[in-house]
């Protein structure tokens, strides 16, 4: 196990070692940069060479990754050219709400679909099957900015129940955090809890059909017991897998909810480091997020070894 | 021990209601079990055994399933039971192993919570209660130190143990009737021959009535008292084990039997072989359905479907030409016991 | 003897060409009892018409301006209203479509070819399966709409670098299906018979393995194609997606998201074809799972 | 309901009700909140709150004491001496004196703006509350930059200043009615009333005069996303917001508790590139002008009621240099005549890039207005779309635009203007040596009166040479919650002698 | 060309296989499995073959029989080098198979050929049946594209199928068809030897002889070496002209078909032989029942791999590994029993 863990672990460099060129590249391939951005519309060029001298801009492009990678390996991931700060520090002050935004996301999805999909599965066929495909649709197809854009309009513009944008700390209260975030969870979650509804129906089918519940049947237990208790376990692993991926994707997708919601989360930081050429910040931020995405993978295939004990021991 | 009669299928016919339209998997079988005795059901693939069964305790999907005839059982008809009736039947008077030992148990269970639970739906056992039971039972099948199997998943045994832990979970409530389909299917000779053997020691220890489905003869006549031949979802054959190998009546059953390669056969000939393949049930032929394969085939056969009869005590056959199969089957037993 | 074989030709012809006929009218038959598929690709085909022939069946190029008529709610003249430059939004929606659709296609139709070479490939060699799967790994870890935002700002926002980065974005998924795909199909007997009858990879991938992954590989692309459609939406509602003045749907409700309050026609209608679009292609490559995989189809209610 | 320009600037302030936060909704983040840093808004607008200059604007624009008591300028207007008002505590509680006025003034002269009119002008102290600068050349905008609102000559604490980066200052201390209380990044500016702040005992007049913190707290949240903040205001998320989408106004009218300021915001210009490309022509360049339709552009760009057709490079509520020279050829449009120049331009249907971003829509939907016009005159014009640090980066590249539009805010004088000097080096290389020669002229006039009528004379040559074309002057549109009061708007949000009655 | 088997008639005897001529010696073959740790290092091995040795002769049948894992299909695999060995000589033709390049054994799978167990997954599904055929000639460049196309049909014939099946897809055909198909594919390129690895045993009961029968008869037209695998005897007794018995990797006897059956040696053996069940319900034969599963191949008994299950376990047993001896004309066994 501890075995099988580590490999997971060393299996990140070569993922993070492409991560981290590809977003050094990116980055410093875009136009522009930080000084000309900091010294703002009107500043001379001379100024601007002056600036960027300093902050080591001008060194050949290769130089600069290999000290930006030379203070990886450090655990120095580099300074906010703007905060002044260590992006580490920048970083974590701008996971909370992006953290709670997707767990938040994450939970009413999960809450949603995968009832919904055990449902459908059970009633295959039904009219409360296809009414609960094509509603999952609709939320694969709904772009999540436009939905965003609708319940904020709705909720928040006309009945005024939540706010129309911004974010509480959880210091504030849980109900006051929560308050900011329900709007944006929807919109983000919306997505997903289809994914997840498709991915239950489909696994709780296959489940459904095979010979141990037709053991179980034929042993006396009831339907419902059947479907929570020994089919549903078996389908989870599918819907884990989902549902991993899906985080992943919570953060991508908090790119837009947090601009139409205006919450200061890693979405904001993202784009803001693009548009200001915070160059280490960006390339920190992107990098731990693509971490933190292999590494919620890997806990849920550890997970997969909770849920169903023949991956526990074996693995290919 | 008397022979009572557990359960009285009655014309039973099971249909699936498919894409492409209805479907009589299974078509007016009737039969009867007693305790105390091995029904064997035989038939080669998709003939309609496991439907038959399945069909006994309705563990199809009610959906897309209909079900005609009658299952007497104790006086009642299952079939008209509600599923509240029909679990308290399930598992507890009735129960089955299935074909394959792996993908019959639930792989994310422990064996022991398996078998405990049918003590714990039926028998209103507390948990410690009925993992007691559950080791007792493994003892009863002759796993090794059942004391520390119970903690173990399926896929950490064998393909034997993992019968094993299927016939304990039958066993569990002390069935009447045991339905046991393809249960050594899966398993090597040498394995087969330990769950059989298990198999039949339990049927005496227990005085059940188990019904027995294979499409191995061999098992057939090793184990069980009375056969059911099937064919394309009917009956065609129905004998006590000594008469349906000695004097097969229906050509199927004779070809099936002479088809078999057997360990003192004849090395030098040609295996038997019984030409043409079984027709989809999509495709059913008109008369008799053996007749496109069948060699005593005539007009009659392609027109009309015979009727399943009793020729002797206890030996039915659906067959028009039993007669010239059995005349033919006796001069060649003649023969060949003049050689 | 050569009359023998022609007539055995003749015979295999007919009976080919029948089997052809009957293998379609089974095909035509589950495809038109299949609703999904059947609702899916007549959205298609609606949407496909109408940006093929965006140019007849509009009255205004979608660039004509009357900047006095800015804002002007549907009429008979303007069927969707005007935009904030006064421009008719129906001819905008129409041609939006119309790049969506491009977009979402040639997307489609380059990730399809590059995943499946990355897939087939990484599926047969081992060695070569650990680096392109880190590769895509990382590239997967990457949020997808971040990759696509940065590349475009280094690329610069046009049609072909939006294309460009969708398909960078997406090609490591659909390579992952295909290899996933692959290596069950690697793993079945009829692939080692063929190393047995001494078969070369070559026509092992191509010949075999990559026929049979077909099926998944068709659902995954239906579905970038509709990732593709949101995704160069929500590039252009960021500002990173097509540039104006050409339309696309993401960028008319760029420009709608500000007049949401007093212009609903330029949120509503963008809005509706996008659902549309993705809805489509949705229902379809949901439709195509089932028609492609037999055994969903087995049961009928 | 819908206000003028600007709310009646209420002296009875004192009497409403004080206390409160004050949630502002701000477009953009600040790089950095260092005034001498950048002339960006978005760090001018919270930066004046905590801030403050020797000297500043009042309402006509005159150049007026702040923290300076009173200044004094020598004959030879080459030495300025400014005594410091007593008193003014900075937010660390230490007393301004002299020594922090020079030292700041060294850090804010390494800026560009301050560079570029005082050049090397030195600083001293004369005692503790005395200081006084020596310019090597006297010149009429000596003031008026010191004055300047962007890039402002803020007085901070001595010791501020010396552990100050290369990026600027890590400590917000000024001596503003504000203090700096927190940033949260991507989040808001908290400021906090400032109770030792020491208020000049002048009028409140423009940024000049009598200060007071009527509000407790004032958050400067960014919300990016222009529709949010329309919502926000709408929901009385937010009391204040500015520089809102001019699309949004018709919708603030349907609001009863909001009111919507309208101000002026500076002129709206194209800027041609003269060192590449087509439009180095003279005559290709007037062909635009003759193409555009300045009218058209501006309600695409601002919408109707936000603008004026006005040619000048000063706003006409510039009393002290507003000239309307160059009329006839602002609003000239003639599509035939651009034809012909166009085509003794030698212009031969090249590409000619318009280089614009969607972060700024009044330039963004300019440039796809006067895309379609020259497209008349069969320009082949193409909209090359960036975000704004690219076009930042590329427009200072000869070899990749033609023309860009941006805005210039209301300045002091027309000296700031740095498209129009060639030392500037500014976007689209203006090399015009006349325009060079009458700037000089400008700055060393020794009256205002003489500047004004050179100045007139400049305006002259620009509208024949076109280095630039004036579209014209536009407002920019906040918007208010009700409960606000005594808000003004003078080059930016005043937030001072604002209250938020709850 | 002196032929000795004439099959459905008459059998002419023969009696000492040395007669004919070795086509393939397989010497000291070993196959391991290395068992990698999460971190890549070896963990240990699978002895999934160890030390197997036999001859096959020309136009003779050799079987492979022994319970599942014993190592069948990896000899089989590894002969074939779709696998490759850990240790061993396969002489073909007087060159050591294990030993050739690659593009050589690209050009000897035309004459060693191999059928497979499973007729479902053996078949290319998108590809036609008459593609399939076809294929092998394609890759050996065998014939012009009609030649090809002419031979295809025939080989459909021969193998009992119909010419206007040439442009049907798989799943269009039974088992037993499918099973054909493979072997028409085998054939299609002219080998010498055949490795039949389980094809019959997916098969039902009536089409497994059809297809047994298609084996002999092709063996005696084209003068064909079978290297037959099956785990059932009653099978492999049918086909084979001598058959090696294997038990956890090892070959624990191999004798010529009726010397083995009538005079078994190892016990191991003697329990499969009795295992088997006897499609005669008169027969009422004494079964030796062995104790306990196959141990693993990762972790294989010390001493004899048989000690764990054997009735007549010895003390030496379990620490002495017995080499395959020879008792008597073309019979080893591997037991101490016979030392
Ligand atoms: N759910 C179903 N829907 C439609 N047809 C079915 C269904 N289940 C079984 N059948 C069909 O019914 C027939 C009988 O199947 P059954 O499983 O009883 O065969 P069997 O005799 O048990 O065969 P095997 O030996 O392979 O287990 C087959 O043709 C099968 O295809
Ligand atoms: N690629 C492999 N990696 C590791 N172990 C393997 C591999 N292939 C086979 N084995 C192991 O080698 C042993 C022999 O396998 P093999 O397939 O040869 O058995 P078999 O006799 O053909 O069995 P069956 O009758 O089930 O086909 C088994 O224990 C199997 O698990
Ligand atoms: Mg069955
Ligand atoms: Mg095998």
């Amino acid at each position: 196990m501890k075995a099988y863990i580590l490999q997971r672990v060393l299996s990140l460099i070569p993922v993070l070692l492409t991560v981290a060129i590809v977003v050094f590249f990116i980055m410093h391939l875009i136009p522009g940069d930080p000084a000309s951005v900091m010294l703002g519309a009107d500043a001379t060029e001379d100024d601007i060479e002056r600036l960027r001298e300093e902050l080591g801009l001008n060194l050949p492009m290769y130089e600069q990754f290999f000290n930006w990678v030379f203070g990886l390996l450090q655990g120095d991931l580099g300074m906010s050219i703007y905060m002044k700060e260590p992006v580490l520090q920048v970083f974590m002050d701008h996971l909370g709400p992006t953290l709670s935004l997707a767990i938040l996301a994450q939970g009413i999805s999960i809450l949603i679909a995968i009832p919904m999909g055990i449902i459908a599965a059970k009633k295959r066929g039904t009219s409360t099957d296809q009414m609960f495909m094509v509603g999952s649709l609709l939320g694969i197809s709904l772009p999540s900015f436009l939905l965003a854009l609708l319940l904020s309009l709705f909720f928040a513009v006309k009945l005024q129940w939540f706010p129309v944008a911004g974010y509480k700390p959880l210091d504030d209260g849980l109900l006051a955090h929560l308050e900011y975030l329900i709007l944006p969870a929807l919109s983000l979650g919306a997505i997903q809890a289809a994914l997840i509804a498709r991915m239950t129906r489909a696994s709780m089918l296959e489940v459904l059909s095979m010979n141990y519940i037709k053991t179980a049947k034929s042993k006396g237990v009831k339907e419902k017991l059947i479907i929570y208790k020994h089919a549903l376990r078996n389908a989870f692993i599918p819907i884990l897998t989902v549902v991993g991926q899906t985080f992943g994707t919570l953060v991508a997708g908090a790119v837009i909810t947090e601009t139409v919601f205006n919450i200061p989360g890693l979405g904001q930081l993202i784009m803001n480091s693009i548009v200001q050429r915070d160059y280490e910040v960006l390339q920190g931020t992107v990098l731990l997020v693509s971490a933190a995405y292999v590494f919620i993978n890997l806990i849920v295939d550890l997970l997969y070894g909770v849920v169903d004990p023949r991956v526990r021991l074996s693995r290919k | 021990m008397g022979k009572e009669c557990l359960l009285e299928v009655k014309n039973l016919k099971t249909t699936f209601m498919t894409e492409k339209g209805p479907v009589t998997a299974v078509n007016g079988v009737s039969f009867e079990i007693y305790s105390g005795e091995t029904l064997g059901i035989v038939g080669e693939s998709g003939c309609g055994k496991s439907v038959t069964s399945e069909s006994i305790l309705r563990l199809l999907n009610e959906n897309t399933t209909k079900y005609e005839g009658e299952l007497i059982y104790k006086g009642s008809n299952l079939l008209s039971l509600s599923e509240d009736q029909m679990r308290h039947i399930r598992g507890n008077e009735i129960s089955m192993i299935f074909q394959d030992p792996m993908t019959s148990l639930n792989p994310v269970y422990t064996i022991g919570y398996q078998i405990a639970e049918s003590f714990i739906i039926h028998q209103r056992l507390g948990k410690e209660e009925a993992y007691t039971q559950a080791i007792e039972m493994l003892k009863l099948t002759g796993i090794p130190s059942p004391e520390k199997r119970v903690n173990e998943y399926p896929h950490e045994l064998s393909g034997g143990m993992r019968q094993r832990v299927m016939i304990a979970m039958a066993l569990a409530c002390n069935p009447n009737l045991l339905i046991a389909d393809e249960p050594t299917t899966a398993l090597d000779v040498t394995i087969q021959a330990q769950i059989l053997d298990l198999i039949q020691g339990l049927k005496k220890e227990l005085n059940m009535g188990v019904m027995l489905i294979t499409h191995d003869l061999g098992v057939v006549a090793e184990v069980c008292t009375r056969v059911v031949v099937m064919y394309l979802g009917q009956i065609i054959e129905e004998a006590e084990v000594g008469s349906l190998f000695s004097e097969p009546l229906h050509p199927y059953t004779k070809g099936l039997l002479k088809s078999v390669p057997r360990l003192d056969g004849d090395r030098s000939k040609n295996m038997h072989v019984i030409e043409g393949m079984v027709p989809s049930l999509n495709n059913i032929p008109r008369g008799c359905r053996f007749a496109p394969r069948c060699s005593y085939s005539t007009s009659l056969c392609e027109e009309k479907p015979p009727e399943l009869k009793e020729i002797e005590d206890g030996h039915k056959v659906r067959c028009w030409h039993y007669e010239t199969v059995l005349q033919e089957g006796r001069r060649k037993g003649i023969a060949d016991a003049v050689r | 003897m050569e009359a023998k074989t022609i007539i055995q030709k003749t015979d295999q012809l007919y009976s080919k060409n029948l089997m052809k006929k009957e293998r379609q009218s089974l095909l035509l038959r589950r495809y038109f009892s299949n609703r999904l598929v059947v609702t899916g690709s007549v959205i298609i085909l609606i949407l496909s018409l109408i940006s093929i022939f965006a140019p007849l069946i509009t009255i205004y190029t979608p660039y004509d301006m009357i900047v006095t008529a800015r804002l002007s709610p549907p009429s008979a003249e303007h069927f969707f209203g005007t935009d904030n430059f006064g421009r008719d939004l129906f001819s905008r929606v129409v041609y939006g479509t119309r790049v969506s659709m491009t977009v979402g296609l040639t997307v489609a139709a380059i990730t399809l070819v590059i995943g499946a070479v990355i897939g087939l490939y990484s599926a047969y060699y081992r060695t070569l399966d650990h680096i392109l799967m880190r590769i895509c790994d990382g590239l997967m870890a990457f949020p997808a709409i971040l990759l696509a935002i940065a590349l475009m700002a280094a690329l610069g926002p046009n049609i072909i670098n939006v294309i460009l980065s969708l398909s960078i974005v997406n090609t490591p998924t659909v390579a992952r299906v295909v290899r996933s795909a692959a290596i069950v199909v690697k793993e079945q007997t009829f692939i080692e018979a063929l190393r047995s009858q001494g078969a070369s990879s070559w026509r092992i991938i191509w010949l075999h393995i990559a026929p049979n992954t077909m099926s998944p590989l068709i659902v995954q692309i239906t579905y970038v194609f509709g990732v593709s459609v949101i995704i160069e939406a929500s590039l252009s509602f960021l500002g990173a997606g097509i540039p104006a003045p050409a339309p696309s749907l993401g960028n008319i409700l760029f420009d709608g998201k500000i007049v949401i309050f007093n212009a609903w026609w330029m949120t509503v209608f963008p809005g509706a074809f996008i659902i549309l679009s993705v809805l489509g292609l949705n229902l379809f490559g949901d439709g195509l799972r089932d028609l492609l995989d037999p055994h969903t189809n087995k049961v009928k209610k | 309901g819908c206000s003028s320009k600007s709310d009646n600037s209420n002296n009875d302030t004192s009497s409403a009700s004080k206390g409160g936060s004050l949630k502002v909704a701000y477009p953009a983040q600040p790089t950095s909140l260092d005034p001498h840093l950048t002339t960006a808004n978005a760090t001018r607008d919270p930066a004046r709150h905590i801030f403050e200059t020797l000297v500043t604007l009042n309402s006509k624009f005159e150049v007026t004491p702040m923290l300076a008591e009173s200044y004094e300028v020598s004959k030879d207007r080459k030495k300025v001496t400014f005594v410091l008002r007593k008193g003014v505590k900075f937010h660390n509680g230490k007393e301004m004196k002299a020594e922090d006025v020079i030292a700041s003034m060294k850090k804010w002269q390494e800026g560009a703006v301050a560079k570029a009119n005082l050049g090397n002008s030195k600083w001293e102290a004369k005692d503790e509350y005395t200081v006084i600068l020596h310019v090597e050349t006297p010149s009429i905008v000596l003031l008026p930059v010191l004055a300047e609102v962007g890039q402002f000559a803020a007085i901070m604490p001595k010791e501020v200043i010396e552990s100050a980066g290369t990026s600027g200052i890590t400590e917000y201390i000024g001596t503003g009615p504000f203090k700096f209380v927190e940033w949260k990044q991507n989040q808001y500016v908290h400021l906090k009333k400032f109770d030792d702040y020491k208020a000049s005992s002048q009028p409140a007049d423009g940024l000049a005069g009598k200060k007071e913190a009527l509000v407790d707290d004032i958050y400067f949240h960014f919300v990016t996303d222009n529709s949010t903040r329309v919502a926000g205001m709408i929901s009385g998320e937010y009391d204040l917001s500015v520089m809102m989408p001019w699309d949004a106004a018709p919708q603030f009218k349907n609001v009863p508790s909001l009111e919507t300021i309208q101000a002026p915001l500076g002129i709206h210009t194209l800027i041609f590139n003269k060192q590449n490309g087509s439009l180095k022509n003279v005559k290709a360049r007037q062909a635009v002008n003759l193409a555009i339709d300045k009218k058209e552009v501006l309600t695409a760009a601002v919408t109707d009621g936000y603008f004026r057709l006005d040619p000048g490079y000063m706003l006409k509520e510039q009393g002290l240099w507003y000239t309307d020279t160059g009329k006839e050829i602002y609003e000239a449009k003639d599509t035939e005549k651009a034809k012909q120049l166009l085509k003794e331009a030698g212009y031969n249907g090249e590409e000619l890039r318009i280089l614009t971003s969607r972060d700024y829509s009044q330039h963004y939907n300019s440039a796809v207005a006067v895309q379609q016009q020259l497209k008349k005159i069969g320009m082949n014009v193409k909209l090359d779309v960036v975000d704004w640090s690219t076009l930042l980066d590329r427009r200072n590249k000869p070899d990749q635009w033609e023309m860009f539009f941006t805005s210039w805010p209301v300045s002091a004088t027309p000296l700031q203007y740095p498209f129009l000097d060639s030392r500037a080096k500014f976007a689209g290389w203006t090399n015009n040596p006349e325009i060079d020669k009458l700037l000089d002229q400008i700055k060393a006039q020794s009256s205002q009166d003489k500047a004004k009528e050179t100045f007139n004379e400049l305006q002259k040559v620009i509208w024949e040479d076109m280095p630039v074309v004036n579209i014209g002057a536009y407002d920019s549109i906040s918007v208010k919650a009700e409960k606000v009061k005594g808000y003004q708007e003078f080059l930016g949000p005043v937030l001072w002698n604002t209250t938020v009655k709850e | 060309m002196k032929l000795y088997y004439k099959r459905g008639g008459e059998k002419v005897l023969q009696t000492l296989s040395d007669e004919r001529a070795p086509i393939l010696q397989v010497k000291n073959l070993r196959k391991y499995f290395p068992i990698y740790s999460p971190l890549g290092r070896v963990k240990g091995h699978v002895k999934a073959v160890n030390n197997v040795e036999f001859t096959l002769n020309e136009r003779e049948t050799l079987g492979l029989v022994g319970e599942s894992g014993c190592g069948k299909s990896t000899t089989g695999r590894t002969i074939m080098r779709l696998t490759e060995p850990t240790e061993g000589q396969a002489i073909y033709k007087e060159s050591d198979l294990f030993k050739l390049k690659r593009k050589e054994i690209e050009q000897i799978r035309q004459e060693i050929q191999m059928v497979f167990q499973d007729p479902h997954s053996s078949l290319d599904p998108k590809q036609t049946i008459g593609h399939a055929i076809e294929e092998p000639m394609k890759i050996h460049k065998i014939g012009s594209k009609k030649e090809r196309m002419e031979r295809t049909l025939d080989l459909l014939h021969k193998v009992g199928l119909r010419e206007d099946q040439y442009y049907r897809y798989p799943h269009e055909f039974s088992g037993g068809q499918r099973q054909r198909i493979g072997i028409a594919r085998a054939l299609a390129v002219n080998p010498k030897i055949v490795i039949c690895d389980e094809p019959v045993s997916a098969l039902d009961v009536s089409i497994q002889s059809q297809v047994i029968n298609l084996l002999q008869e092709l063996q005696d037209n084209l003068n064909l070496s079978y290297l037959f695998i099956a785990h059932d005897l009653s099978v492999v007794r049918h086909i084979a002209d001598n058959i090696g018995v294997m038990y956890l990797g090892h070959m624990v006897e191999r004798a010529a078909t009726d010397e083995l059956f009538s005079h078994p040696l190892h016990p191991y053996t003697q329990a499969l032989l009795s295992a088997v069940p006897i499609p005669d319900p008169k027969l009422k034969k004494e079964r030796i029942i062995l104790k306990g599963d196959v141990p693993s191949p990762l972790n294989p008994p010390s001493g004899c791999i048989f000690h764990t299950r054997c009735p007549h376990v010895m003390d030496r047993c379990k620490v002495l590994s017995p080499a395959l001896t020879k008792k008597g004309a073309n019979h080893f066994v591997a037991c101490h029993l016979y030392e």
